[in-house]
């Protein structure tokens, strides 16, 4: 019988998660990386909301997740900017090209 | 081909207009009826432990309509029905009571309205900017006035090839259509038609709508990007900038009725402004004025209408974004844009102008409110009810429509600074200067009920000014239309 | 927080406002406009000082006690609570008054000097830069000042640090300039190592990081005979090791003996910067803290300081003698003063380094200005032997700088025929004097039983105070110090009135020696206000108006008997030592010094510079070794890059045959071991299997051997595996 | 089975699966409008939490705003059309493994975790509450937040201004 509760919401949040990682891992391409990012904060957000309803009973869970939304927005903008900026050094996006530490 | 469909197109229009009204209006009013058998019902059988209304069996609506329970339920003293007619009727008004049957009518009913009037405002649209340029528009299909001239564009475009341009990233090519539309659509979720006829009446409501129009945003730019052309590139990239940038004047436009309601809820920020004419928001006081032209100024952005219109320029980007797009899904950007255009008109309506208020106070018609059947459809026209919105909405898109063949199309750079430099601080100034009001001025104070009666009477000037031109330019169409013009087309 | 504190507190962030704006917004303000903000938020500061000032002179001991208030918690370490507050006291307010007051002029003479020195770098004007970083040091200088707790101060004392590294370098397209700050860098870091062991020692042993609890915790320990006092490490307590450590930063910072090198090169930086940093303020944190750490030094630590700063202010003052760079000159004068004001310190002489202290920051300041209007004059020539007879071109200057020359060598009459025990003099005179007074007293005066007068009451105070405090030890007697420690000093004391002489001489009187350099001389009116008002100041910061002030700030150590109320009675009494035949011999020969070393400077060098060549070359040896600054600079190169160089050789060995075989070790059996199960795989299973794995297992073993390429995502990945692990081994172990 | 549980396996159905297309795409803009559904249907989630807010901020910020950017970076960045990126084999494997241990051992312990079942709660008014919260109890790193995106606004404005003519 299928249910809905706590559990379910944990496992939903920690295949996210495990996608998040894999792409993070994996991907080459900066902006790829930023997706995983995403998907690992929103595996998160999704974990505090699920224990606020179901565990605490308080909205402390989701007041952290808007914290959390506000700062992948700001960690995006200035992700973004760096990659114009590698953009523009290394006419590519690929991370692996940037592993020298002279510019 | 031309002739049946000359039979046909009439009484399809009537139908659809017909529908409009239905959709829009009767739905409510059976739900209403069901809505208060239920609560009847429940004054006899005690609600349950949830707080849950009972549910009706059909037996209990036949025998409500038959009269044979007595309750407060306003037919039941009125009219009583027949047996046949009670039980014909307590079919259709039983599912009615189910939560899902009435997500399906608002599903269908929200894709149907859009829909339509997507098709009515393109050949308005037509027919305005002819006018603008002292032309007659749209004159032949359908007969009079061209009316069905969107009907037969949108039979042409079904039947047209999908093309698909070489390079273009397939998948992305084909969901970028959806993923403009659907946000489109799904906005109406939460956009009240009434008090009643809303499909979700979220306690955020407000918030939802203006996120639905940022998600749409990615429709057009994935569009740009997946159709392997550089115009449609630079089209997307300017709708993503624009957007991005005018989003925030519009949610501080947005900030200021909802500083001075406190809520997010629109049916809640509507039925506040249900006392008439001068309890409408926009009339409050004049930084809630300023805040519903800046409103308008940047959802007008927002829906890349002119003079904003710079993702579609097509002196400069052939068409923009929707370049490489033809037939099905190219319609599908337009039923976005015009379901948008709408949904700002209504919008603005809801949170500056009377919602679904008539500019009588709505307590005049209390008293048809409970009365019989005829009574509450008619107090829906004359007081409040969804035809109210649906008017004002199409006011506003009527007055986009007006800017748009007026004004020409400015620069990218002008776009931003008019955004960045001009409507921001503007913004942040009005919702500065808004707080200290509601801070201050008690809306019972001398001042604050002076203030309301000034801009109650610029409001009042500025309707029966447009009301007056119409009339005037309706009245003297002939001289404003060129001669030649009226000599050679049939229907003039 | 107390109207007082607050003004401090204004006026240590209206520096910090100052830089942020300039930081920001400096290069839009443009050439006068962003100096103008620096002066401008300076001068606030030293307004509310000054006001600061005058509400602390009105208010009586209670109310100074209550104007204090408790510091504010920022956090705790370990159970030990970190709290940052305004150490309140006397010193605190003249020094922070003295660092604006000076400062705020050196700034408005700095808008002139820079006008014309600014280069513009990439097409950008650098003169903005200038002053952002004119103010920050403000901002560091004045927070390290009022700074309670010695983390703050460390703080302050870094931020210091690296501002001055900013200026030195300011010229950065200059190698000598970058050189010069990498190398101030540098050699303060060497300081700061000692004073970071001292501070985790404090930490350690005390427990308490602010100023007045680690004292309070030090009694303690002495009382108790903690491990600070019980344990020794090599012959000297751990009490001792901790001052002298402590004592280290303040060799960095104030150039002593080990680490002056940094100094003179530090002169590459523009002039005002010398004159503000390297010569009246930052320089002096080293006294500062000094005076600050004082009641934590064992008399074995203040002898230390005290040898550390005798050493320093003979070497400065004998290499000083052959300088001919005008800033130099100037520069190693700096580095004896200093010297002079730790001899102070190490002799117990807290007042009257602190009174030299501020006296220095004036007519430091006056003479370093001076030299910049002088090269800015001759078109940026420093060198003196090209220089004379400027004083006609520029007659404010000159008189200026004399002046300053005469404070720095102790000029003063000795008026000791003069009723009420009247003094006339500059500043340098009565701060000299009495640092020398101190000196003899404390080598040759219990010896000679000769201090009824002038010790006797007073010197009984801090003794009875030790004695109640100590419960059971007898109080440690202070030891006489080495008649050196006097005699020297007072050698020097003759040798700056020459060198300081010899220096004006040749830049301002007789005939011009490079008629193109006179030609072009002449002076500006934004650079000289500033030169007539730190004048003003010299004369003004007497022993009238600051040593009171100081001296109500003094501690009262629990191990050092302090012998500033000899001092303070020494000084007060001075008319009455005349009855006394060693103070009067002391008087006379020190107080006298400057025309003996006048003299001298005015007979060698009245016909230009030939006598004074011949001179060098009649003493060759000692010539060519002060010329080489007694070959510091060559010593520290041969022994610090020859001993980086060899150890880099070492670790380089090391990383190649060691670290590096490893490696390739580890690499070439995962390797082997990879191509190894290829093969045996391969007999079983389909080649594209086998090729996979293999090709897994050779990136493995390539992971093995590179682990640090730069692929952040490989790091991810390093953490995901920790991260799986654990979680693997909770859910199935 | 009722509304809110078919609702729930859907969406969850929908995020895992544009998660996983995350992992597969190789395509970066595909992967971006993967990232669209995931977002979305968390989103939805949170409506089923009864989170209304923090779904329509998720919409707003998150799909309305920070994907665009993500979007408009990609488009900014990406030279040649459909540029692909693979990933090395090598590391494939590894975190495929990896992660799926992960997943697993991470399953594993929240089916065994001793949940004490707490009735949910219905927030009364959940944005009224938030408000509330986020100015009082959470004002401070309420105002950090602000204060860092300022921050940020500087910074990446700073970052992304084109490079000065020599």
């Amino acid at each position: 019988m299928l249910t809905v509760g706590l559990t379910q919401y944990l496992v939903l949040a920690a295949f996210l998660f495990c996608c998040g990682l894999f792409v993070m891992t994996t991907k080459r391409n900066a902006v790829g990386i930023l997706i995983g990012v995403e998907l690992v904060l929103n595996a998160a957000c999704l974990n505090l909301v699920a224990f606020s309803r179901y565990r605490v009973g308080t909205i402390d869970g989701q007041i952290a997740t808007l914290f959390i939304i506000v700062l992948a927005a700001a960690e995006a903008a200035v992700a973004i900017a760096i990659f114009v900026n590698y953009y523009r050094t290394l006419a590519t996006i690929d991370v692996d090209k940037g592993d020298e530490l002279r510019g | 081909m031309g002739s049946i469909l000359r039979k046909v197109a009439l009484p399809i229009f009537l139908i659809g207009v017909a529908a409009i009204m239905g959709i829009a209006w009767a739905p409510a009013l059976l739900c209403g009826t069901v809505d208060s058998m239920r609560d009847d019902l429940g004054t006899w059988y005690k609600w349950d432990l949830r707080g849950e209304r009972p549910t009706l069996t059909v037996g209990n609506i036949r025998q409500y309509l038959e009269g044979s329970i007595e309750g407060q339920f306003a037919p039941a003293a009125h009219v009583r029905f027949g047996h046949s007619t009670a039980v014909a009727f307590a079919y259709v008004l039983w599912p009615l009571q189910f939560r899902i049957t009435r997500d399906v009518l608002a599903v269908v009913g929200v894709v149907g309205f859009v829909s339509l009037f997507a098709m009515f405002a393109i050949w308005w649209e037509r027919k305005v900017a002819a006018r603008m340029q002292s032309r007659l528009g749209p004159m032949r299909v359908g007969g009079w006035h061209g009316w069905a001239q969107s009907l037969a564009d949108g039979l042409k475009l079904l039947q047209k090839e999908d093309i698909f341009i070489e390079g273009a990233d397939r998948p992305l090519f084909r969901m970028a259509a959806y993923v403009a539309f659907v946000p489109a659509l799904g906005l109406f979720i939460a956009l009240p038609f009434s008090a009643a006829w809303i499909a979700r009446d979220l306690d955020v409501g407000l918030i939802f709508i203006f996120a639905m129009f940022g998600v749409g945003v990615l429709g057009v730019l994935i569009a740009g990007w997946a159709s392997n052309n550089k115009w449609s590139m630079f089209g997307a990239m300017r709708e993503a900038c624009q957007m991005i940038s005018y989003e925030i004047p519009l949610g501080f436009a947005l900030l200021v009725p909802i500083m001075t309601v406190g809520t997010l809820r629109l049916t809640t920020i509507g039925d506040l402004q249900s006392g008439g004419f001068q309890t409408w928001l926009a009339f409050r006081n004049p930084f809630l004025l300023a805040a519903a032209l800046l409103f308008f100024i940047a959802a007008l952005a927002s829906c890349k209408r002119a003079p904003f219109d710079l993702p579609e320029a097509e002196s400069e980007l052939v068409a923009g974004f929707h370049t490489e797009y033809s037939g099905f899904r190219w319609a599908l950007f337009f039923f976005a844009e015009y379901a948008e255009m709408f949904a700002a008109g209504a919008l603005a309506a809801i949170l500056f102008f009377g919602a679904w208020h008539s500019p009588l106070p709505a307590a005049w018609g209390e008293s048809w409110r409970h009365g019989p059947l005829w009574q509450q459809a008619l107090h829906g026209v004359v007081f409040s009810g969804p035809l109210w919105l649906i008017g004002k909405g199409i006011f506003f898109v009527y007055v986009q429509m007006w800017l748009r063949w007026t004004l020409p199309r400015i620069r990218l750079d002008q776009v931003m600074y008019a955004c960045v430099q001009v409507m921001l601080p503007l913004a942040m100034l009005v919702l500065l200067a808004n707080t200290f009001w509601e801070w201050l001025v008690p809306s019972r104070s001398v001042l604050g009920m002076a203030a309301n009666a000034v801009c109650t009477a610029v409001g009042a000037v500025a309707v029966l000014a447009i009301i007056g031109i119409s009339i005037y330019g309706f009245v003297n169409r002939r001289r404003l239309v060129g001669t030649l013009v009226v000599k050679h087309l049939p229907g003039a | 927080m107390s109207t007082i504190e607050l003004l401090l507190v204004t006026g240590v962030l209206l520096p910090l406002a100052s830089f942020v704006l300039l930081a920001f917004v400096g290069s839009k303000l443009g050439k006068p406009a962003s100096g103008w903000v620096a002066v401008l938020a300076m001068a606030a500061s030293c307004v509310l000082a000054a006001v600061a000032l005058m509400q602390w002179q009105g208010l009586d001991a209670a109310g100074r006690a209550a104007a204090r208030s408790a510091p504010v918690l920022w956090a705790t370490l370990g159970g030990m609570p970190i709290k940052f507050g305004v150490n309140l006291d006397s010193l605190t307010l003249i020094m922070f008054f003295m660092v604006t007051f000076v400062s705020t002029w050196i700034f408005v003479f700095s808008v002139g000097y820079m006008a014309g020195h600014s280069d513009e770098i990439d097409g950008v004007s650098k003169f903005h830069r200038f002053f952002t970083y004119l103010s920050l040091f403000g901002f560091s200088m004045l927070l390290l000042v009022i700074a309670d707790s010695l983390l703050l101060l460390f703080i302050a004392w870094e931020l210091v640090g690296v501002c001055s590294y900013l200026l030195i370098g300011y010229y950065f397209h200059k190698k000598s300039a970058s050189d010069a700050g990498i190398k101030a860098f540098v050699t303060n870091r060497v300081g700061d190592f000692g004073f970071i062991i001292g501070l985790g020692m404090v930490v350690l042993f005390l427990g308490d990081l602010s100023l007045a609890g680690a004292a309070e915790r030090f009694h303690h320990e002495f009382t108790a005979g903690g491990p600070l006092f019980s344990r020794t490490f090599c012959g000297l307590s751990l009490a001792t090791w901790m001052g002298m450590l402590l004592f280290c930063g303040a060799i960095g910072k104030s150039a002593q003996f080990p680490l002056h090198v940094w100094l003179p090169d530090a002169m590459e930086g523009p002039t005002p910067v010398s004159a503000l940093i390297h010569a009246a303020t930052m320089v002096a944190a080293g006294v500062y803290l000094t005076a600050r750490i004082f009641v934590l030094l064992t008399p074995e630590a203040q002898q230390f300081v005290a040898i550390i700063g005798c050493i320093t202010l003979t070497l400065a003052a004998l290499v000083a003698i052959v300088q001919t760079d005008i800033k130099k000159v100037l520069a190693y004068s700096t580095i004896s003063q200093l010297g002079y004001m730790m001899l102070a310190m190490g002799v117990g002489a807290w007042i009257a380094a602190l009174f030299h202290l501020l006296a220095h920051a004036f007519f430091k300041a006056l003479m370093f200005l001076g030299s910049g209007q002088v090269i800015e004059g001759c078109h940026h020539e420093q060198d003196i032997r090209k220089m004379g007879g400027l004083i006609r071109k520029m007659p404010v200057t000159g008189l200026t700088f004399l002046v300053g020359v005469l404070a720095i060598a102790g000029a003063g009459i000795p008026a000791l025929w003069m009723p009420n025990h009247m003094k006339l003099g500059l500043g340098g005179y009565f701060s000299k004097d009495e640092i020398l007074a101190v000196a003899w007293h404390r080598v040759y005066g219990e010896n000679h039983g000769e201090n009824e007068v002038a010790a006797g009451a007073e010197i009984q105070n801090p003794k009875s105070k030790i004695e109640n405090a100590t419960v059971g030890t007898p109080p440690p007697e202070p030891r006489p110090l080495s008649p050196l420690l006097f005699w020297i000093p007072v050698l020097m004391a003759y040798v700056t009135p020459f060198y300081m002489m010899r220096c004006w001489w040749l830049t301002f009187m007789g005939k011009p020696r490079d008629r193109h350099v006179h030609e072009h001389a002449h002076e500006s009116p934004l650079m000289y206000v500033p030169l007539v008002v730190l004048a003003l100041g010299t004369f003004v910061s007497s022993y009238y108006l600051f040593r009171p002030l100081v001296a109500a700030a003094a501690p009262h150590p629990f191990l050092t008997a302090s012998y500033d109320g000899a001092a303070a009675e020494a000084a007060e009494a001075h008319a009455t030592m005349i009855s006394h035949g060693a103070h009067a011999a002391l008087a006379t020969r020190v107080g006298l010094a400057f025309v003996v070393g006048f003299v001298l400077a005015w007979l060698i060098y009245r016909k230009g510079l030939a006598v004074g060549e011949k001179l060098a070359a009649a003493l060759k040896p000692v010539y060519t070794v002060l010329v080489h600054k007694f070959y510091f600079d060559e010593l520290y190169g041969l022994v610090l890059i020859g001993g980086t160089m060899a150890l880099n050789a070492v670790s380089y060995a090391f990383d190649k045959f060691v670290v590096d075989g490893l490696v390739n070790l580890a690499a070439f059996v995962t390797e082997r071991l990879s191509w190894f199960s290829g093969m045996i795989v391969d007999q079983g299973v389909v080649d594209g299997a086998v090729n996979g794995v293999g090709r897994g297992t050779w990136s493995l073993g390539g992971l093995v051997r590179s682990p640090q390429v730069g692929r952040i995502r490989n790091y991810i990945l390093f953490a995901a595996t920790g991260v799986a692990v654990v979680v693997v081994w909770i859910a199935f172990v | 089975m009722s509304g809110e549980v078919l609702a729930f396996y859907l969406l969850a159905a929908l995020a895992a699966g544009s998660a996983l297309g995350c992992v597969i795409a190789t395509n970066i803009v595909r992967m971006a409008m993967c990232l669209l559904g995931t977002l979305g249907a968390v989103a939805l989630l949170y409506f089923l939490l009864s989170a209304n807010f923090l779904a329509v901020i998720q919409l707003v910020v998150y799909a309305g705003g920070t994907l665009i950017l993500i979007v408009f970076g990609i488009m900014v960045t990406s030279r040649t059309y459909g540029e692909k990126l693979k990933p090395r084999t090598s590391e494939a494997l590894i975190g495929t493994i990896v992660v799926l241990a992960l997943f697993a051992g991470l399953v594993a312990i929240l089916l065994r975790a001793p949940w004490t079942p707490v009735a949910p709660t219905e927030p009364s008014n959940s944005v009224a509450q938030i408000g509330q919260e986020l100015l009082g109890t959470y004002l401070v790193p309420f105002e950090l937040a602000s204060v860092l995106l300022l921050a940020v606004m500087i910074g990446a404005a700073y970052l992304a201004q084109p490079a000065k003519k020599e």
